[in-house]
């Protein structure tokens, strides 16, 4: 395992205490159990947006923490979700008296401990609600299984809530702009190599070099199916052709493309494949009328990319637009 | 001839040194199917169990099932945490304050362990997961009471029967957690969290049988 | 090789072309040769600092470019100084009548290609100046070698005098500020892994699973030295004992700390190096009071980091924190 | 007897299949001690070159020189970009507008080839680049020339001592170049710009031999 790390054991901890000293302006750190928080919270009568879930994922979702974006952020252990204590430490140093609403992605995991830690905040008097993020379109959907996965849609989530927090929603706008965004936003990724989880030691899974995985998730979980290594023509094609047709995007459409790197696939290629799909929609006369490109959620040192298309309109488009100040998004 | 909290201290013990020995197989199982740290996540939270229990010596077998539940839920994390951590709290429930487990005590203590999890998750059996060990063991556990059987012999069927469990999950498809993500691809491989399950018990049965 | 591309002769290009896509707002692109241009250029009075160099090192330039920081980049081949008719075509569109100033790293392929595009912009009747960026202390300096590589402190430099020219600084004030920072920052950087460029095939150098290599460049070029893999305390050590001895900071001074990613080291691991290269120069009584944490100056999918400190006045600091708004820095 | 316009062009041409061929070595050798690029740029170069001279058709030897030399700069980039192009203007410059080029004005062209890589490049005999494949070349050349040889025969000997040149270079620490940042550890390796020279003079004189 090739890592610049001390101790598998303190991978996390280690990591936020850099965060800290990195953005004192934005953030600080809360250990044991691990939370991090804006520099200003609570911020009075504004509705605390908070996420979390396994770390490995960064800058998701430590690096949305700031005005106009997330109040907090509850990183687990790696690839694990939180512990309920942690996602109640953040309700509490984040309430402001305008409630909380928790952004959850759809794992079996971090569902169940955030729904703890509602139950046990509800308790304590706080106004707290759940939006669970499952825009994965590799995933079938079916009332029979754990559902789709969260993925690189809670990012829009994140900062069109947190927009919608800052101009001053309350918690029942919050939450209801939260589950529109989630009802029209869809996404699909792809992975050339495993992560490695520090704890283990090894990749996640094994990949012949003129193999790729199509329909991944973000914790090193193998995807869907295996297939030979492609153009990149062809691998924005596989991911893209899902993603349009699920929702379905159609012709005439304005949307948000957001092109994320799983980790290590260096921009280069990200551009290369953003202005792929670019392309693609453009001919399927869906209009691009926003976009984000980078690495945003991530798997570790996993090469790979997700498509993610977000249906906007107006307001979702202002709500993009707002200002937001946090270490990965900033405008 | 019932188990005291102090013997179920010590069956925990013996399950987090089981947990820590088979930590990278329960990783490896999850490699297979999930995200790889079912191993980490079960091993980090008995040894906070066992290093909790040691200092706040609980006087109850109720009262070591709930601290055991209450440590589980905040340091295991992910999906197995918040399952492990409601059954232990709903079959510290069922055991209420009594001092010593006799045999249906500890058959009506693993039922309420499972339909925790069942509540919890929404699992049926067939869908590759613990509760696939959880449920063949509460089934040969009530024979075993009925049957008349004290607490060892009730835990060593049920250790049994979710070992057998554990085993039959392998050619399952899942339908929940993360396994599911792979469909048809998650074929082939035991479940992580089953597997978990079949050791623990094994644990505990063996501390009982060699205590009695 | 596992890359996302279509065909290892047009990766640039493509990735142009999703770049141009990405960001029409910021910059627009030429093709032919390659450059990348701010939007807005020419902007009227304004000194046109312009950088670039192989490609490969995203977002190094071409995501500096726009208002505050660079007014155009010219992209080369992987890995490869872009030809003199690619600077001269980036000179005259960034051409405003103040002037330009080419920020260029040391290395003789980049010398010698914007000093041959610099001569004939001069025959053209526009004032050009070059200055030469050699950061990193990894490079024993000496007038009989090729001197120092420029490496991370690029990135400060351009920030910086992209602030300067933004505040209406004529020629000689950006050039004597470029001039002024290459002369108080120092960088190195160290390596888990190589490179691939797409036209090789494969990776840059081969390095066994428990070695690093101590020293390396940005460019697939080996280290100075290959070492067994340690620990993250003695690698930030490794780096920034040499940095910090080097110009030499000391006790009392006043730095910005830029830790950099070389491409595929995850921001977990990052934050990480970066917490710890806080604390050792706080040990040291160098006060960090600016910080960059991030993959700026990157080497394709290399995992390795690498420090950058500049040592920091009051008109630094000014200029660091002026507005940027480009696609890699923004505030 | 003399090399036309018209020899020189498929003098580069050879060149060009030479570099063409040997692409990948030169990107070995380059990969070794460099950042693995020099077959590609080389290749790249000396492909544009022949796309140019077969549509420009140019009509003396000096404009075939000044015209790869353009196109060079224009298309090579990296270190051996600038300093391939100043060696073949400067030959242009030193053939002037003669026709026929004989073996006096080869050695001439060779000579200020090489003094144009020097005074961009700064390097020494012994820094491990390309001088240490054409200094050689140029001495031989020169001698050939003076004691009475033609153009092929100049060019032939020069080749040959581009070759021994380059492969001397192997033992070297650099001192120019990208290979200078290896210090010690550049040594071992052949310099992939010395290589490349020796490649083009090889084929441009074999060039001249079949056609003399
Ligand atoms: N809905 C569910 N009901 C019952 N058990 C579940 C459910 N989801 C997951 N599990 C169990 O949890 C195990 C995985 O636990 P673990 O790896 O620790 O968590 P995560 O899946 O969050 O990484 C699975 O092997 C399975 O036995
Ligand atoms: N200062 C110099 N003088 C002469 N030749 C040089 C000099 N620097 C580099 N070279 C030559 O250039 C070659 C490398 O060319 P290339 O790989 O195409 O460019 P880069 O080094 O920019 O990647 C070296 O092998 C060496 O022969
Ligand atoms: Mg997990
Ligand atoms: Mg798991
Ligand atoms: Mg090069
Ligand atoms: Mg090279």
């Amino acid at each position: 395992m090739k890592k610049i790390i001390n101790d598998p054991a303190t991978v996390v901890a280690e990591s936020l205490r850099g965060m800290a000293a990195a953005h004192p302006e934005l953030l600080r750190v809360r250990t044991d159990p691990a939370v991090v928080v804006r520099a200003d919270a609570p911020v009075r009568d504004e509705v605390a947006v908070i996420s979390g879930g396994g770390s490995g994922h960064e800058p998701l979702h430590g690096g949305f923490v700031g005005p106009g974006m997330l109040a907090a952020a509850v990183p687990g252990a790696v690839f694990t979700s939180p512990t309920p204590d942690a996602v109640q430490a953040a309700i509490q140093e984040t309430d402001s008296g305008a409630g909380a609403l928790l952004v959850v992605k759809n794992y079996t995991g971090d569902v169940l401990n955030f729904e703890t830690a509602a139950e046990l905040a509800a308790v304590d008097g706080t106004d707290v609600r759940s939006v669970i993020v499952d825009d994965d379109v590799a995933v079938k959907d079916s009332t029979h299984t754990a559902g789709r996965r969260g993925v690189g849609g809670t990012v829009l989530v994140e900062k069109l809530v947190g927009a919608a927090a800052q101009r001053g929603d309350d918690l029942d706008a919050c939450e209801r702009l939260a589950r529109r965004v989630v009802g029209r936003v869809r996404s699909m990724g792809m992975a050339l190599t495993a992560p490695t989880v520090p704890h283990v030691g090894e990749p996640s899974f094994d990949l012949a070099e003129d193999e790729m995985e199509i329909g991944i998730g973000i914790h090193g979980e193998p995807g869907r199916a295996r297939v030979p290594l492609t153009s990149a023509d062809e691998i924005v094609r596989r991911l893209l052709d899902p993603v349009v047709e699920d929702l379905p995007f159609a012709d005439g459409d304005d949307v948000l493309l957001f092109t994320n790197s799983m980790g290590a696939t260096p921009l280069l290629e990200l551009y290369l494949a953003h202005g792929i799909a670019e392309r693609m929609l453009a001919e399927r006369g869906i209009r691009v009328r926003r976009r984000l490109v980078g690495p945003y959620i991530t798997s570790l040192e996993m090469q790979g990319i997700s498509l993610t298309l977000l249906k906007l309109d107006d307001e979702l488009t202002e709500l993009w637009d707002a200002p937001v100040r946090t270490a990965a998004l900033r405008w | 001839m019932g188990c005291t909290a102090h013997d179920v201290i010590v069956a925990l013990r013996s399950a987090a040194a089981v947990v820590a020995e088979h930590r990278d197989e329960l990783i490896r199982l999850d490699r297979a199917i999930g995200d790889a740290d079912h191993g980490e996540n079960m091993d980090r939270g008995f040894r906070a169990v066992v290093a909790k229990v040691d200092t706040a010596a609980p006087e109850t077998p109720g009262a070591v099932l709930k601290l055991t539940a209450t440590v589980l839920i905040s340091t295991v994390g992910g999906a197995s945490g918040p399952l492990y951590g409601t059954a232990f709290l709903r079959a510290a429930a069922a055991v209420s304050d009594v001092t010593e487990l006799d045999g249906p005590t500890v058959a009506k203590a693993l039922r309420a362990g499972m339909e925790g999890v069942i509540a919890r998750g929404r699992a049926a059996t067939g869908d590759k997961t613990m509760v696939d060990a959880l449920a063949p063991a509460v089934e040969a556990a009530k024979s075993a009471a009925e049957a008349g059987e004290g607490p060892a012999k009730v835990l060593s069927v049920a250790a049994d029967a979710a070992h057998q469990g554990a085993q039959a999950t392998e050619p399952l498809v899942a339908r929940k957690g993360r396994a599911s993500y792979l469909g048809e691809r998650s074929a082939g491989h035991i479940d992580p969290g089953a597997r978990s399950t079949a050791l623990i018990l094994s644990a505990i049965a063996e501390t009982a049988r060699s205590r009695q």
